[in-house]
């Protein structure tokens, strides 16, 4: 079989990336979890865009989340956890989003979500749960009526019914298959084929890329196909499931990357300060998204001692004694 | 890093000394110690941030070293040489047993061969240990939003049992959730069974002023240990429904070598322990 | 390692000379060629062992180079450096994309943004296409057991479309099949769709005297392209049922090239070619 | 965290795991996939042990699907695939045995299988499939009525409905989960606290372990833990989940094992020849199964030369080169 450049149309910028796959309206998964692995460079970009009324599909994707909506680009959201952690215990921007009125958002778990995202997978329509049974989260609906049938949004929160193969008290919630537009993730590498590897925990990422009508990955390298191919266990997703690939070192910023770098203690201690206060948070926007020219030039403001601080070492896989509190 | 200085008397506010006998020990420290009592070994924990982390992780040094710790988002018994700040640091992927991913996770919370015990916080709990950690006031125009479920919601439906950590305080222990995030004994008696679940539910709470359990029949919530210098009545005013405090016992406080564990081995960084 | 020595004249049995052109070549060779005309570039390939794996290794070695090939076990995008005489041969794991289990091959067969191709194989078809791979006789008491669908029953329900292999003969060309193990084109006309299919459905019968497809509208076989040297007739006497063979064309035998590339690239062990 | 062996009370012989885990009746499943990573040291020890009324759950478990069917261990199948690849395009003992009415088939899917385990896994009672809609696979089940309700035996083979989320024309096959009382895997290797690492293809070994009453693990080799810890991405099954640990080196001969052997085609063409003749068939029993009193001595009478001729090249994982007609 011939070698052959597999990267070839899919290699792109993240600008690019953005432009193609990302539109208002669109609904998105973003992979990663809290302070993990998010897509950070992608979000950063669909802010500077201004891309707006996204649906964000989620379980609980932190940072990410909190930046999307506390920049704006959110109207509707699926969520299973608005929090980040230690860090914050609820999403700052995510909560006053929420109080206020300026996203619609329905609740389910992260067993729910990350089921949601497995049917779609899968290809059938719902999946059982034994989850949540007489609790609100099955009962009641953030999502009103009239949204009801558009486009990604089932006709009901989700459906109990009684196990058809069992007994009395055998109720059962199906939980509606997502299966979003986009899923945009960060990797560690890429191979020259677009072949993913991801190290670490690969939260629901996987199970969203391959619900998803098209998928960004951004990653930390690109590696040659025979590098990948030496031990194709570990790898996560096959070339054909790609449709763009971007280099972004740092890109997961300020969330952490396994093997390459902690997350910042010091950016998200910076934030949770300044996402308290709403003229605080516009001048964050502005100084981080609006007045950042490129991923570049946000890793210069973080500056490289800070990078330093937080890369990983090379057998733990993060930067043991970096100072957290 | 600040040394304690409060014993467990006196409540999530006052620090009033209450307790005679050394060693002084923090509310706080007081919750790891007593949560991680109820760890049996071989239990497969599912552990959260905050206390829960430091409670399994004393159990597992202490008593029950076959216990195997585990995260919802699929890190599998790691070694924990340093405190996760979340549940995704990548201090949970070191050393582990094994990387997995949600769906994994829970797989294992509700597997029926193991004996899965979760720990839960949340913002409200009911006298049936039905949580809500999602919003204050009207669901559709809430108040206060909360992070939401997260896994708890799972682990309180499929685990084979939870242990729930709380600060005391009438705001907190309410005769009506306003949004039922999690479940607990929902309304009492058999009524979870009843609801389709097949086992779970919770097994005490833990707060910064006692140990509650609930009554095998009715599945209601009751005082089942007040911490030394604590009384049943400065409880009772601290929980917005009647409590059976007739069965109350006093607590054992952490001893020299649990606390030593707790504070030098555990989290020397004082990342939770504060 | 056997030289070939029959054209593709003359079916299954016979071995009788009709075609007067260079190169010489087998049926089995003929019909690695004629399916692997169907690949397109990019088509995400289910590959089964067998003539299937010599259909996508050559197509992929000559006119689809994107395209790629994966296996119900697991294996997707292996080198494929030597043939595998099972889908679970260690060699569909050896330098491949990756490895992963039966459920996520299944995903990717069922993947709605994949052109997923699949190469099935049976012991009857019948003229919409259904196949039996599981008895011969009644069910319960069987005069002849198969293997069963494997994944045949999936590839046929899930993928973009399917191609099929059969040796010719009366009695694997049925008027009813003995068991409906993958759904083809059910009943005819829009029946696949009524069933529940949202997509696939089989594109053609690539067997050892011809090629035959499916009617657009009612979905009935016909005989699309036969083999040089072979007739109509000769078709039409080993197919159990009514055949249309007003739009036959001859097909385009085997090149020089794409005969050496299969004989001494794909399979020069004739592990497959015999 | 004090180090401890962690193997305490659950390494042992194959003969122990037998004994404590599969009784005659039992349900069980076995790992690999045709001719790769079949538990084949147990299989040959459940045969030698005259194991009997085994209600057998497989996707397409070849090797160890025809010998426990030859030896007359099993008397109920759900089944996908009784084939070896092209070794066998349909097993022989098998075939024979369900001409024979000797055992009761339930036919299903490799995808319905493999979701059935998966559901057991999940801990939800059935999930759902687009595959099989219109078909006998669907349609007509093999079992008999009044074997509905018996332990194992779901109440229907499956049951369609519509998709309650969907419209017209959508219908979905509901497939019941497993849970069998044991699965049995054969592993490259376990760790000294129990960590299970496969390399290569998993088929539906995990999901079978997870759905399982109980797990043994036979194993190539035992290996530090901390060797197993140092890339926890490419472990398999935690120590939680696994009751048995048995060495036993080619423990899936005459199977495959990536890494360490390739399948012997020599012993599976003899195979092939002698089960096409009852008594031919009666002869290899005794040779092989009853007459060899441990593993070793199975593996003595292959031969070092043959073990020799299929060992795996380092980095292929495979024997390349080998003769394999």
């Amino acid at each position: 079989m011939a070698e052959h450049n597999g990267l070839d149309g899919k290699l792109m910028s993240i600008g690019e990336a953005v432009e193609r796959f990302v539109a208002d309206g669109s609904q998105i998964c973003v992979g990663g979890f809290t302070i993990n692995r998010n897509p950070m460079a992608a979000v950063y970009e669909i802010a500077r865009r201004r891309i707006k009324d996204l649906h964000l599909v989620a379980h609980s994707n932190g940072q990410a989340l909190d930046l999307l909506v506390g920049a704006g680009c959110v109207r509707r959201l699926d969520i299973a956890y608005g929090g980040n952690g230690r860090f914050a215990p609820t999403c700052i921007r995510f909560r006053k989003a929420v109080e206020r009125g300026e996203v619609l958002v329905e609740d389910y778990t992260n067993n729910m979500m990350s089921l949601r995202f497995l049917a779609g997978a899968l290809g059938v329509p719902f999946i059982p749960s034994k989850s949540g049974l007489g609790t609100d989260v099955v009962e009641r609906s953030g999502f009103p009526p009239e949204l009801r049938g558009e486009k990604g949004i089932p006709c009901e929160k989700v459906i109990v019914i009684d196990d058809p193969f069992g007994h009395a008290d055998d109720e059962v919630v199906l939980l509606p298959a997502l299966t979003p537009d986009v899923s945009i993730i960060h990797a560690q590498q890429v191979s020259t084929d677009g072949t993913v590897r991801i190290k670490g925990l690969t939260f629901a990422d996987l199970e969203q890329c391959k619900a998803s009508g098209a998928v960004i990955v951004t990653c930390e390298e690109i590696v040659p196909e025979d590098y990948l191919r030496l031990d194709p266990d570990q790898n996560a997703l096959p070339p054909f499931l790609v449709d763009a690939v971007v280099v972004a070192p740092y890109g997961a910023h300020p969330t952490a990357v396994r093997y390459f770098y902690d997350y910042d203690p010091v950016h998200l201690n910076h934030y949770k300060a300044v996402a308290k206060d709403d003229e605080q948070w516009a001048a964050y926007l502005e100084e981080w998204v609006y007045g950042v020219e490129s991923w570049d030039a946000y890793l210069d403001k973080i500056g490289g001692a800070q990078l330093a601080h937080i890369r990983a070492n090379t057998v733990a896989g993060y930067a043991p004694g970096l100072d957290r509190r | 890093m600040s040394k304690p200085q409060k014993s467990a008397a006196g409540g999530a506010a006052a620090a009033a000394p209450g307790a005679a006998a050394a060693p002084v020990y923090t509310p706080r420290e007081m919750m790891a110690i007593a949560a991680g009592r109820f760890i049996k070994d071989g239990d497969v924990l599912f552990a959260g941030t905050g206390v829960a982390m430091l409670a399994a992780t004393v159990a597992k040094r202490i008593h029950a070293p076959q216990a195997h710790i585990f995260f919802e988002t699929g890190g599998i018994g790691p070694r924990l040489e340093e405190l996760p700040m979340a549940v995704a640091d990548p201090r949970v992927m070191a050393f582990s047993n094994l990387n997995a991913g949600l769906v994994e996770a829970f797989s294992y919370v509700a597997n029926r061969r193991l004996h899965t015990i979760a720990f839960l916080g949340a913002a409200q709990i009911d006298r049936f240990g039905n949580m809500n950690s999602t919003v204050i006031g009207d669901y559709l125009h809430p108040k206060v939003r909360f992070s939401g479920s997260g896994g708890a919601c799972d682990a309180g439906s499929l685990a084979s049992g939870f242990i729930v950590f709380m600060q005391h305080g009438v705001q907190k222990f309410v005769e009506k959730l306003d949004y039922l995030t999690t479940p607990g004994w929902l309304t009492g008696g058999d009524s979870r069974q009843h609801a389709g679940y097949r086992r779970g539910g919770p097994i005490a709470v833990v707060t910064n002023l006692c140990v509650l359990k609930f009554d095998e029949v009715t599945h209601e919530m009751y005082l089942a240990e007040r911490y030394e210098g604590v009384t049943p009545e400065h409880i009772q005013e601290n929980t917005g429904f009647p409590l059976d405090v007739s069965r109350a016992t006093v607590a054992e406080p952490p001893d020299a070598e649990e606390l030593r564990i707790l504070r030098d081995e555990v989290d020397p960084q004082r990342l939770i322990l504060g």
